[in-house]
């Protein structure tokens, strides 16, 4: 029953954040519905027996991600001037029937049963501790967990080759 | 040894590729000597094999190179045997001779190494036209051929003339690789296949006379093309605006025979349609008969070269018209020699003049250019036919053929005879205004003997114009024999008897005799005869073909095409064809209104078009 | 493990060893010569090569490999899969990802010091796409899409202070990413779906429908959509497609080259393993839509081309017709994979020379190519107009060229499926299209006035002259492509 | 009432379904790419809740690897929407029309 209450608390605060962060005309407030959302979903997290991941979420999203989102913003500046201005008349509108199509074109897929997977697979009493996860991660993820290094490597490098300024070098590149 | 044989094609092929991309770089002398010694190369590759057919130990072999189109009877494969064999040692000896030869005539030329890359292309295609195993490989050496040809003709680009030539002959050949291609067709639609041993060896099975009659006339429209023939000879004189050594390699040697082979390799084909048989052997005569008169009031000297070829291409289209395959072939081999020689000659003369083609300002060049007369008195004398040059067994032998069919082709012997005179005439005229007599060119020029890469294969070329018709006297068939391999299932000429025989060729014989005297008697004096004459003027402008063509179908086509695009076609065809384009186009410009280049439609686009998708997959499925 | 257990992976480690060497080398050396770029070249042909082992290690064993650290726990699913299919598409990204590379020298050599980060960002992306073809797990496909996404992302932007260059960039991340979620959203679908990541092995999707028939396959029919949705995107199939032709427009030239063919290549390769390998007893549902989405692609691809005048959009509307074809072979099952292959191996090399000669007339970090610019090319650089005309004829399938081999198969297999209308749609929008590409074949020949000569880059040359090739060659002999790519099935 | 895993899928679907809307409205980068990185958080919801209905923990370390494409995904946008605004100083993707047709 305290489960019930907690999901349906922070189910609302995440729609609700998602929803602010969609209308906000000032995008720092657009950040702080999204924040509001990613603490929400760790929270379900928790619910689900996934602690780790759910540590993970508050460090990386709401931690890491989050801090360059506003960062950025400053950097930039808040620009609140016609925050989602249509760009025909029916935009709103057509928004709102599209992102509603989307929901219920998911959920009439759903409608009686969304899992349909064989349990058979499962292995009982999971639990996402950080052991269960590691053991995972580090036994058949091996591979994958050493292929992210070239994510990693490819963000360095982007960072530098674009938002890294010679003034020297731009002239001719842009003219080349 | 005949497993190298691929590289027969591949190598010349690696030259062209080699000389195309890196050509420049490698500079003319490497660039030269890459693309001569491919064509060796193939060439001593080719000799083995071939001497295994003369020695008896050879056997005909289909060697299977890769799976190209199996479902269609149409792999990459070589189908080896003596016609191809000679075809073989033809192209690329004579070509060999005459890639030396262009070493030292293209000399300083901006695009040396584009020519030899071409110069190699063509070897390539047409070992791949003359090794096919099959109609579809065939057909790609074919087109292959028309379009390094074209390249060849339209190699000095800058000349307009060169151009049109290079234009004119591709459109030419197109209509008879139309005639080809439909024949491809009913052959596929009748054997089910392009395969030429089963369609060889079932063909008198299957084949109706009607059905053959229309194959062979079809392939004979291509082979008409290729090898000039009445009324599609109209591009090789043209042609002649392309180097020399091109002219000599690809418009007298080996190209413009591929028709002659192509008859001679579906002789099984032409053999069940006596009809065809008839029609091309008149058309051959014809064409010889036309060209010749034309030949004879040429100034010059590459146009006589090029209605004498066209002429002898006649002999041979004669040949295998009446079913002297071998004699065509013979012919086909000693032509190669000789006219090869010739056209060298006269590009080695032309060198020597700076340049000048007109026979009329040479003369007296005997002294000036010993080997280059030698060499070309000994074409002169083969070409007319005179014995014991090679002309005189070769052109005999059809001649004879002709004879020993009866009845009305009574008549062909007789007008090939005409042309065997006026053959021996227009030549003698040619070599004696060009080499004797009074020089006629002036102060400014100083005629020279021309370097050794161009002497040498006029030298090698001059000696077998000797020699190569002695493999085949009457009295010891040795080329026959040697070619019967291929010409399974064709019967033999019958009713040449040896005192036939040499009856025949003392007639021929003399008759050439007498073209060369008289000849001789009209040129060799200090000053040229007037040639004045309707008849001559008319023969100087190649009776008025091209201008009838214009007139005949190129004019009325024209007329009928305006009247389509001003009556016809805005009411018809364009209002369709608008419809549909103006449709296509207006459906382009809506699509483009949506392309805005705003990321939010384009977000949009994307997310509407994944809502329909999940719901037409639910509905698809059955999810709902 | 030994090395034979590190050649399944052999070709993404190269690729990352190569990338890692070329930054270290990058701070190391003289920023005035790229000798890192050389580098990079050895790396892709070192990557085919393990592809070639790969090839033959498949062929001597005979069936497929899985791969894990075996050693540590039981594996209940493997990671990477070592096939005919993912050997195949070793040597093609390989030798792909070479030629590009060769085509970009131009702007490698003028971007200096910074054609490190080019050049590797090149080598990651291409082992991002390889993983696409080399695995059976869901997860580790979006990985890889990702890898080879972001990079391209980083590629359009490259060019630094060209508003056009930045435009594409964002242009591509927005709708890639949101496309990206699409997929992995189709991902999340399947997992809940089928309780499986993978497709082969142990637990696997296959296994899960060999034992359990679905009575409610709503979300599984969600799932694959919405998986659709996302590769439909990458290879900008219609009504996906409208990034394609802004992106290529603003991204450098010398750069499209290997964002066109490589997420093409790639990301059919990753619909053959999903779709082919996993759920081919579903092919009643997604082929009939795949289908129509192919002669979408086909007719917008051919009518949004006629009405271009800049050469790169209409390459890239070229392309979405080309997917058109492509996805055609996908309606014959399993059977359409080697006429797949052959078609997109062919079709990227073309790709490739056709953006390479485009950087060469107009210069490797320009953004627009005006087909006028493109007039008398045959006369300024004979080599570049036959070559681009060659492509061109390629492109359009013309007979005797690799494209039109390509259409054939794809067209005989869409038929045999019972695709008639397929085939009609797509044998209109060829007759069509032709209209297109010899419109800039008679420009390239058309006469110029100014007639200034072109000079091209020997490794320009090279790669052109490869692209053509393949063009021409296996046009005139495709028999032994065909041969190879029937053993490259995602079985 | 007990709490399902339906709930949670269909909580996760509506937040996908609101990041959708938000990319589609919004003409801030930002805004567009924060609601990209909540569809993203919405399938991590939907990999871990069907890891723990089906007891399957590859959802979960699915989950982990998804907010590593994120982080690079994030890293790199982020420099993208700098360079657009160095050149153009604004950050509004309705600007970004110069290519089109």
């Amino acid at each position: 029953m305290a489960e019930t209450i907690v999901f349906i608390i922070f189910a609302a605060v995440a729609l609700v954040g998602a929803v602010w962060m969609v209308m906000a005309p000032n995008p720092v407030h657009s950040a702080i519905g999204l924040l509001a959302v990613m603490f929400s979903i760790a929270v379900h997290y928790v619910i689900l027996d996934a602690h780790l991941i759910a540590a993970v979420q508050v460090i990386i999203y709401a931690g890491a991600v989050m801090t360059l989102f506003v960062f950025v913003i400053m950097l930039i500046g808040v620009d609140t001037a016609d925050a989602y201005g249509p760009q025909v008349p029916i935009q709103r509108a057509m928004t709102a029937a599209v992102a509603a199509g989307f929901f219920a074109a998911i959920a009439l897929a759903g409608r009686v049963v969304w899992i349909t997977g064989s349990a058979a697979f499962g292995r009982p009493n999971l639990s996402g501790t950080v052991e269960a996860v590691a053991d995972e991660l580090f036994g058949t993820w091996m591979v994958v967990f050493l292929s992210t290094i070239m994510l990693l490597t490819i963000a360095a490098m982007g960072t530098i080759a674009l938002a890294y300024f010679h003034e020297d070098s731009t002239e001719d590149e842009a003219s080349a | 040894m005949t497993d190298l044989l691929w590289l027969v094609i591949a190598l010349p092929l690696l030259g062209a590729v080699v000389n195309l991309f890196f050509g420049k770089r490698l500079g003319e002398p490497v660039a030269g000597g890459l693309s001569v010694g491919v064509v060796v190369a193939s060439w001593a590759i080719a000799v083995p094999a071939t001497l295994s057919f003369v020695t008896g130990s050879g056997q005909v072999e289909t060697i299977y190179l890769f799976s190209w189109i199996p479902v269609v009877g149409a792999d990459a494969a070589i189908l080896w045997d003596p016609l191809s064999a000679v075809m073989t040692m033809i192209v690329t000896g004579v070509g060999a001779l005459i890639h030396i030869y262009s070493l030292g005539y293209m000399r300083g030329d901006e695009r040396y190494p584009r020519f030899f890359a071409f110069l190699n292309l063509f070897i390539a295609s047409m070992m791949i036209l003359v090794l096919s195993a099959n109609f579809a490989m065939m057909f790609v050496g074919w087109e292959l051929v028309g379009l390094s040809s074209y390249l060849l003709i339209s190699f000095w680009f800058t000349k307009p003339e060169a151009a049109a030539a290079g234009k004119k002959a591709f459109i030419v050949n197109r209509i008879g690789d139309w005639g080809f291609l439909v024949a491809l067709m009913i052959i596929f639609a009748t054997f089910g296949t392009f395969d030429f041993g089963t369609i060889f060896t079932t063909a008198p099975g299957i084949l109706t006379v009607g059905a053959a009659t229309a194959i062979t006339l079809l392939l004979f429209v291509g082979a008409a093309g290729k090898s000039a023939q009445i009324p599609l000879y109209i591009w090789l004189p043209d042609a002649m605006e392309g180097p020399t050594p091109v002219s000599a390699l690809i418009h007298a040697a080996t190209m413009v025979t591929a028709g002659v082979f192509m008859i001679a390799r579906a002789a099984v084909l032409f053999e069940l349609a006596p009809v065809s048989g008839a029609v091309i052997a008149v058309v051959g005569t014809l064409t010889a008969l036309v060209a010749a008169l034309i030949a004879v009031s040429q100034t010059d000297i590459k146009k006589v070269l090029a209605y004498s070829t066209i002429s002898q291409l006649g002999f041979m289209v004669l040949a295998v018209g009446v079913g002297a395959y071998t004699a065509g072939v013979f012919h086909l081999a000693t032509h190669a020699f000789f006219k090869a020689l010739l056209f060298l000659g006269a590009g080695s003369v032309i060198h020597a003049m700076a340049g000048e083609q007109d026979m009329r300002k040479m003369g007296g060049l005997r002294k000036m250019m010993p080997v280059t007369f030698i060499t070309m008195a000994i074409g002169w004398l083969a070409i007319s036919g005179i014995f014991p040059f090679a002309g005189f067994w070769s052109k005999d032998e059809i001649l004879a053929a002709t004879f020993a069919k009866g009845g009305a082709f009574i008549v062909l012997w007789a007008v090939g005879l005409f042309v065997a005179l006026l053959t021996a005439f227009y030549m003698t005229r040619m070599f004696v205004m060009t080499f004797l007599g009074r020089p006629r060119w002036d102060g400014g020029t100083h005629p020279h003997e021309s370097p050794a890469t161009m002497t040498v294969p006029l030298i090698v070329l001059g000696f077998f114009s000797v020699s190569a018709g002695l493999v085949n006297t009457p009295a010891r068939l040795a080329f026959e024999h040697f070619l019967e391999p291929s010409f399974v299932g064709v019967p033999h000429i019958k009713g040449l008897t040896l005192g036939l025989i040499v009856t025949l060729a003392v007639v021929s014989l003399v008759v050439a005799l007498a073209g060369v005297t008289w000849g001789w008697l009209a040129y060799r004096r200090d000053e040229l005869p007037a040639e004045d004459g309707a008849f001559w003027r008319r023969s100087l402008e190649a009776f008025a073909v091209d201008d009838f063509y214009g007139r005949v179908i190129v004019a009325p086509g024209k007329r009928v095409s305006t009247w389509a695009a001003e009556t016809m076609d805005p009411r018809v065809i364009d209002g369709a064809a608008h419809g549909v384009a103006r449709g296509v186009l207006r459906f382009g410009s809506v699509l483009g209104k949506l392309q805005t280049g705003q990321v939010r439609g384009y977000a949009g686009g994307m997310a509407v078009a994944g809502v329909i998708l999940i719901f037409v997959f639910l509905a698809v499925g059955g999810g709902f | 493990m030994g090395n034979a257990a590190l050649l399944p992976v052999a070709f993404e480690v190269i690729l990352i060893a190569g990338a890692l060497l070329v930054l270290m080398v990058a701070v190391i050396a003289d920023r005035r010569r790229s000798v890192w770029a050389p580098i990079a070249g050895v790396a892709y042909l070192a990557a085919a090569a393990a592809g070639i082992l790969q090839w033959r290690a498949v062929a001597e064993s005979g069936g497929d490999l899985y791969f894990s650290t075996p050693d540590i726990v039981i594996v209940r699913s493997p990671m990477v899969v070592m096939d005919g299919f993912s050997a195949f598409a070793a040597i093609l990204l390989g030798l792909l990802g070479f030629v590009a590379l060769l085509g970009s020298w131009d702007l490698v050599v003028r971007l200096g010091k910074r054609s490190a980060e080019f050049v590797a960002l090149g080598l990651l992306a291409v082992a991002g796409l390889h993983m696409m073809a080399a695995t059976p797990n869901l997860i580790v496909i979006f990985i890889g899409l990702e890898t080879a996404s972001i990079s391209f992302y980083i590629l359009a932007g490259f060019i630094r202070g060209s508003r056009a260059s930045d435009e594409s960039a964002l242009k591509y991340f927005l709708l890639g990413s949101l496309a990206s979620a699409m997929f992995l959203y189709g991902i999340a679908l399947t997992f809940a779906a089928t309780g499986s990541l993978t497709i082969y092995g142990a637990n696997s999707i296959r296994d899960f429908f060999s034992v359990a028939i679905i009575t409610e396959p709503g979300i599984l029919l969600a799932g694959l959509a919405l998986m659709l949705a996302g590769l439909f995107f990458k290879v900008s199939a219609a009504p996906f497609h409208q990034w394609a032709p802004d992106v290529y427009q603003g991204a450098p030239s010398a750069a499209v080259g290997l964002m066109a063919a490589g997420i093409k290549v790639a990301a059919f390769a990753a619909l053959a393993r999903i779709f082919i390998g996993g759920f081919i007893s579903q092919i009643d549902a997604w082929a009939p839509i795949i289908g129509v989405v192919a002669a979408l692609s086909m007719v917008v691809g051919t009518t949004m081309a006629l009405v271009q005048t800049d050469l790169k959009r209409l390459l890239a509307y070229s392309g979405v017709a080309h997917s058109g074809y492509l996805l055609a072979t996908f309606v014959g099952g399993v059977e359409g994979v080697p006429p797949m292959w052959f078609y997109v191996s062919t079709y990227a090399f073309m790709v490739v020379g056709a953006f390479t000669i485009v950087s060469v007339v107009n210069g490797p970090a320009a953004h627009a190519a005006p087909i006028s610019s493109f007039k008398g090319l045959a006369k300024r650089s004979p080599e570049m107009g036959w070559l681009l005309a060659i492509i061109m004829f390629g492109l359009s399938g013309m007979p005797f060229f690799a494209g039109f081999v390509g259409k054939v198969f794809a067209f005989v297999v869409a038929g045999e499926a019972g695709f008639l209308w397929l085939v009609v749609i797509g044998t209109l929008a060829t007759v069509v299209g032709l209209a297109f590409y010899l419109k800039v074949v008679a420009t390239i020949f058309a006469p110029d006035e100014s007639g200034e000569g072109l000079e091209a880059s020997t490794s320009a040359r090279i790669a052109i002259a490869i692209s053509a090739t393949v063009t021409v060659v296996f046009g005139i002999v495709p028999w032994p492509l065909l041969e190879v790519v029937r053993d490259a099935l995602p079985i | 009432m007990i709490v399902t895993t339906t709930w949670f899928l269909l909580l996760a679907a509506a937040l996908f379904s609101i990041g959708v809307a938000g990319v589609l409205i919004r003409r801030n980068a930002l805004v567009m790419f924060m609601s990209i990185e909540l569809m993203l958080n919405a399938v991590n919801l939907t990999f871990v809740a069907v890891s723990r209905e089906l007891g399957l923990i590859e959802g979960q370390v699915a989950a982990l690897f998804v907010m590593v494409v994120a982080a690079t995904e994030v890293t790199v946008g982020l420099a993208i929407v700098v360079a657009v605004f160095r050149t153009r100083a604004s950050a509004n993707v309705d600007e970004l029309a110069e290519m089109k047709g």
